[in-house]
């Protein structure tokens, strides 16, 4: 009986380091207790981090695939168990298991095509994965632009990574906006689903979003008033979960569930969908 | 059978409506079956024709529901109100949890309501039709066996076999004639209970409550529990459980359940009424209710508006927790 | 022969005011009392929600006892007289259900009381250690 | 087809409890029945339904999934599945036996629920024609029969005898060990008795409900339905009808913290709950008219869309008994089906 696994069951894992990188988000290093990955996933999936006694949440995996050493998560505090996370310090352990959910179709429709990320705060988090694993998988893809937004200049998730990392990619084009002016930010200020429209991308790119839910909203709003189709457009969601795999029953759209039958979603499957998001 | 029929109470309610003095009414509607009734709000006098019951399945206590309905209208709800749903209705007013002018309450009289699992035990699961006679119901199954000759008496709901009283403690009209307060018997069970050794009640009590499946119905329905936010469902409140995990965790939320209500409960009973495993929770509440009257006075829930409940009051020469058990044993 | 090792665990709730400072004046005074006595600090012997007890017995406790001030001298005017009332119908449920009812107490101790505190813990356990182990009330989870 | 006299009933009891615990519907002394285990004294009752539906053997209100023993910043997990015991569950109405095939499709699918598997492995189950269905009683809707129950073993009673038929090579295991007590038969005698039940069931009130207008492919045409607002009016948000469906399995899991080590432990959740679908930073089912919809949403459409077509209800009846409110399933089908406006 015990030698059947249980994907109810997790695995140990161990935060070796934690990085602030805003005021209410850190980003968690996890690897198992000798030092590995604690398992492999593809870009866009998710895992369900635990603390025995405080509760369960499942999170996306932030780290690119292509980083075999470990797995990173930028989690925003907002409740018990991010919460309890915030406090932790390098060394703690928790429980981890996945990987759950849909991942992005990187080596299907994404292949070969020019990409589009437009991410809003921690809506980052998601499509860092898939970012990172096609700069590093960069043959395989056209151009990469990155429309990034945030509250403020502070609450940019990953803007070191983004700074030293991404802009000194070629043709990789990262665009920051930020809600509103503040001192220190030279950069462009206004939102999301106005900046895309501003920069006016072409209609041949596959796009990514990611975000607040209206931000969301809106931005698609934007896309297909720049001529883009609902195919093109891919999103990644969230709803309350508690088991990972469809069982549990709350995190249905419809039929559909989010942690199987997603968390990605191309624009055009919501549509099928009830509005209950 | 009731004595003021169906008609008395559609006809009022139709003219109300059609006259603009209410906005809707809050009655119990037809189900599929002569005894499945369902609290419902009419907005029409068509739909009070087609479906408006009152009959000897109306149960339902719908005192509650004023809380949440009388705030999605602007003009005023008229209520149907059996004498016990006064009561409630009373208390609910006493704390604050709807506003008076906004109610048009009528009053109806109540000769007691049937229970339809006592009927199927006694007629049968399959009914086809159930027929009111003078002495109570004649019963016809889908088996064909002769109909089923039913004493009222028999099938009555437990709160109504215990009936407290006929009496309507508050309306602003009412049909047909006034009760009276009744001697009841209602506090002989708790009594019989209290009678047992310590080791008798606690079986007694395992026997009853393990079978509890935390449905929450009976918090759910009563007109007392009406927090908006209860602390068996919040997170926080360290005490946030959705099963019957242990004996334990049985005992915990009916003792807290009851002791909520203490001293606001008004005895109208949906508790025992909605327990899918028929778990006499009354039984309780009775408890509390029995204690209050012996340690602080006889006091009625919900029989007075405004009245200041037992346990947000005390006297100087208030009986001390030690003596309670010589209180009793007088 | 064999000795009886059992000692009841007794968790006391002392109000802030009388009871608490009562306990400590009976340490001041190194009267004995057990050492199996837990006692929490409520602000009033009021606040003691009856799921506070429950939870005790849940955790483990085979006795608990509620302390407050003298009635008349509760610090918030009133506190202890509801108190008087809540557990009074407390205690008469816990028993309706079958819970021993030599488990539950409520008394009286003021700050200058430490002799009546350490008397009153000494008689209160004793009464429980005769009861033996809570079994009406315990989750089993929790016993380990 | 073997069968047994119902004076040796006890003896059957016996012999089936030697190699495997029985369980049977007996009185819960209150008016209802449970499965019970079965032990010398405790009588078999043959009621229509038990008020908890056998799915408490597969899927229990509450099971412990796994413990942690916690450590500084160190945290020890203790996998504390055990193998289950043998077990027959005697009495099983067709309806609750179809149920097992609903809860089949959700916890033996990928990736299986081994917690579910194990006990479902595990067991033997002998179903009981419905000699006297009830008025609440619908499952011919969902083609289910009750007078030919599936189940490894199908039996019927008479007034009598016990006749028992084998339907599957666990069931055949089982009634070869009971050979001495059972003789071979016929089935004259069943065929008459199944005949009679199809001409009650023929006159159920309930018979003739209509399923044509649900399942795959419904979702767009009663979501946005005014009725949702109308037929949860009254719902008090309880979890009864949720808690006595066999069919009902949406779970929560959740940590108990025992002083010593923490239990997380898996129990059933209802829609109906507000906070079942709540979140750090909201609900995506804020309201009652949401909750109520998701429910029968999940039964009638959305499950049969995941499902082949199977709907996640089988008509037995329990809501329909139980709802404190009476509001039900069927009620809801007839109002979206368009019967009743």
């Amino acid at each position: 009986m015990n030698t059947v696994n249980d994907t109810l069951i997790p695995v140990l894992g161990v935060i070796t380091d934690v990085r602030i990188d805003t005021p209410d988000v850190k980003t968690f290093r996890v690897v198992t207790p000798d030092g590995k990955k604690a398992f492999d996933h593809k870009p866009g999936q998710c895992a369900m981090l635990s603390i025995p006694g405080v509760g369960e949440a499942m999170f996306s995996i932030t780290s690119s695939p292509t980083n075999t050493e470990f797995m990173e998560f930028s989690i925003k505090k907002c409740g018990c168990v991010t919460d309890w996370l915030h406090q932790a310090e390098a060394g703690q352990q928790i429980t981890i298991r996945g990987p759950y959910g849909r991942p992005f179709p990187v080596d299907t429709e994404f292949k070969g095509k020019d990409l589009l990320f437009i991410a809003g705060g921690i809506g980052l988090a998601p499509l860092r994965s898939v970012i990172n694993y096609c700069r590093d998988n960069r043959a395989d893809y056209g151009t990469i632009d990155i429309v990034y937004g945030s509250r403020s200049m502070d609450d940019l998730v990953d803007y070191k990574e983004i700074v030293d990392e991404w802009t000194k990619d070629t043709d990789v084009h990262v665009h920051l906006t930020i809600d509103r002016e503040q001192q220190g930010w030279d950069g462009h200020v206004g939102f999301v689903p106005s900046y895309v429209k501003e920069l006016g991308f072409d209609t041949n790119k596959t796009a990514i979003i990611c975000g607040p839910p209206i931000m969301i909203k809106f931005t698609l709003d934007a896309m297909i008033e720049l001529g883009f189709d609902k195919t093109q457009v891919y999103t990644t969601m969230e709803l309350r979960m508690k088991c990972g795999v469809g069982k549990c029953g709350r995190c249905n759209i419809g039929a559909k569930y989010v942690c199987k039958d997603g968390p990605v979603f191309r624009c055009d499957e919501l549509d099928e969908l009830p509005d209950e998001y | 059978m009731q004595k003021v029929n169906r008609d008395v109470l559609l006809e009022k309610a139709a003219a109300m409506l059609d006259a603009g003095e209410v906005q809707a009414v809050l009655g119990w509607g037809a189900g599929e079956f002569a005894y499945d009734v369902t609290p419902r709000v009419f907005e029409t006098s068509d739909e009070l024709r087609a479906d408006f019951v009152w009959n000897d399945f109306c149960g339902a206590n719908l005192s509650k529901y004023l809380v949440s309905k009388t705030k999605k209208l602007e003009g005023k709800l008229l209520v149907f109100l059996k004498p016990c749903d006064t009561y409630s209705f009373n208390q609910l007013l006493t704390e604050h949890r709807f506003e008076r002018e906004k109610v048009y309450a009528v009053a109806v009289p109540c000769e007691g309501m049937a229970d339809v699992q006592k009927l199927k035990a006694l007629a049968g699961d399959g009914i086809s039709s159930i027929e009111s006679t003078d002495s109570g119901f004649s019963v016809t199954t889908i088996y064909d066996d002769a109909p089923v000759e039913v004493k009222g008496a028999d099938v009555l709901l437990e709160k109504c076999a215990n009936c407290k009283s006929r009496k309507h403690v508050a309306y602003d009209e009412l049909l047909g004639d006034e009760g009276e307060v009744l001697d009841s018997n209602r506090f002989d069970e708790v009594e019989r209970i209290e009678a047992m050794t310590s080791e008798e009640r606690f079986a007694f009590w395992q026997g009853e409550l393990s079978r509890c499946i935390r449905c929450n119905a009976c918090r759910d329905v009563c007109p007392a529990c009406t927090c908006e936010k209860c602390v068996f469902d919040n997170p926080n409140s360290g005490a946030e459980n959705k099963a019957p995990t242990t004996s334990f965790e049985e005992q915990m939320f009916h003792v807290i359940r009851a002791f909520h209500v203490a001293g606001r409960c008004t005895d109208c009973g949906e508790c025992s009424r909605v327990c899918p495993q028929n778990i006499p929770l009354h039984l309780l509440n009775r408890k509390f209710i029995k204690d209050i009257n012996t340690f602080y006075g006889e006091y009625q829930a919900g029989a007075e508006e405004g009245s200041r409940a037992p346990l947000v009051d005390y006297t100087l020469e208030d009986l001390e927790a030690e003596d309670v058990f010589k209180k009793e044993a007088e | 022969m064999q000795v009886n090792e059992y000692k009841p665990l007794i968790v006391a709730f002392c109000c802030n005011w009388c009871s608490y400072a009562g306990a400590d004046l009976a340490g001041n005074n190194r009267l004995n009392y057990p050492a199996d006595v837990k006692i929490i600090r409520v602000p009033c012997s009021c606040r003691v929600n009856p799921m506070f007890i429950l939870r005790a017995f849940q955790r483990g406790a085979d006795g608990v006892i509620i302390c407050g001030c003298h009635p008349g001298d509760c610090h918030y005017t009133s506190g202890n007289y509801y108190t008087r009332r809540r557990m009074a119908l407390l205690f008469s449920m816990l028993d309706f259900l079958g819970i021993e009812r030599e488990r539950t107490r409520l008394e009286w101790v003021s700050a200058a009381e430490g002799a009546k505190f350490a008397a009153t813990m000494n008689d209160f356990a004793e009464t429980v250690a005769a009861l033996g182990e809570n079994k009406r009330l315990e989750d089993l989870r929790c016993k380990k | 087809m073997r069968k047994c006299s119902l004076s040796k009933l006890t003896d059957l009891f016996q012999k089936i409890n030697e190699s495997a615990s029985l369980y049977l519907p007996a009185t819960d002394n209150a008016g209802g029945a449970v499965y019970t285990k079965w032990a010398d004294g405790v009588e078999y009752l043959d009621v229509l339904n038990t008020v908890r539906s056998p799915k408490d053997f597969f899927f229990p209100q509450s099971e412990n999934l796994m413990e942690f023993k916690l450590k500084g910043k160190n945290i020890e997990i203790l996998d504390i599945r055990e193998e289950s015991e043998d077990f027959v569950i005697f009495g099983v109405r067709a309806c609750d036996v179809k149920s097992f095939e609903v809860l089949d499709r959700v916890f033996l699918s990928e990736p299986v629920d081994s917690y579910y598997q194990n006990r479902r492995a595990h067991a033997v189950i002998i179903s009981m024609a419905c000699m006297r269905p009830a008025d609440t009683c619908f499952c011919t809707a969902f083609g289910i029969d009750a007078a030919e129950p599936a189940g490894d073993v199908s039996a019927w009673k008479t007034e009598c005898d016990l006749y028992l038929k084998a339907n599957t090579e666990k069931g055949a295991q089982l009634l070869a060990k009971l050979s001495n007590l059972t003789e071979e038969c016929d089935d004259s005698e069943v065929s008459p008795l199944q005949e009679k039940i199809r001409n009650i069931m023929k006159k159920l009130p309930l018979e003739g409900i209509s399923l044509e207008n649900f399942g795959k492919g419904k979702t767009k045409e009663y979501f946005d339905s005014p009725l949702w607002t109308e037929l949860s009016e009254a719902c008090l948000g309880c979890g009864t009808c949720t808690f006595v469906c066999p069919t009902c399995q949406c779970y929560d899991i959740k940590d108990f913290d025992t002083g010593s080590g923490v239990i997380r432990y898996r129990c059933w959740d209802s829609c109906m709950y507000s906070d079942f679908t709540k979140m750090a930073h909201g609900n995506s089912r804020n309201t009652q008219v949401e909750r109520f919809r998701q429910r029968f949403m999940h039964k009638l459409v959305y499950y049969p869309e995941n499902n082949d077509g199977l709907f996640s209800c089988v008509g037995c009846g329990r809501c329909l008994s139980k709802c404190p409110i009476s509001m039900n399933i069927v009620k809801v089908m007839k109002a979206l089906g368009g019967e009743k406006k």
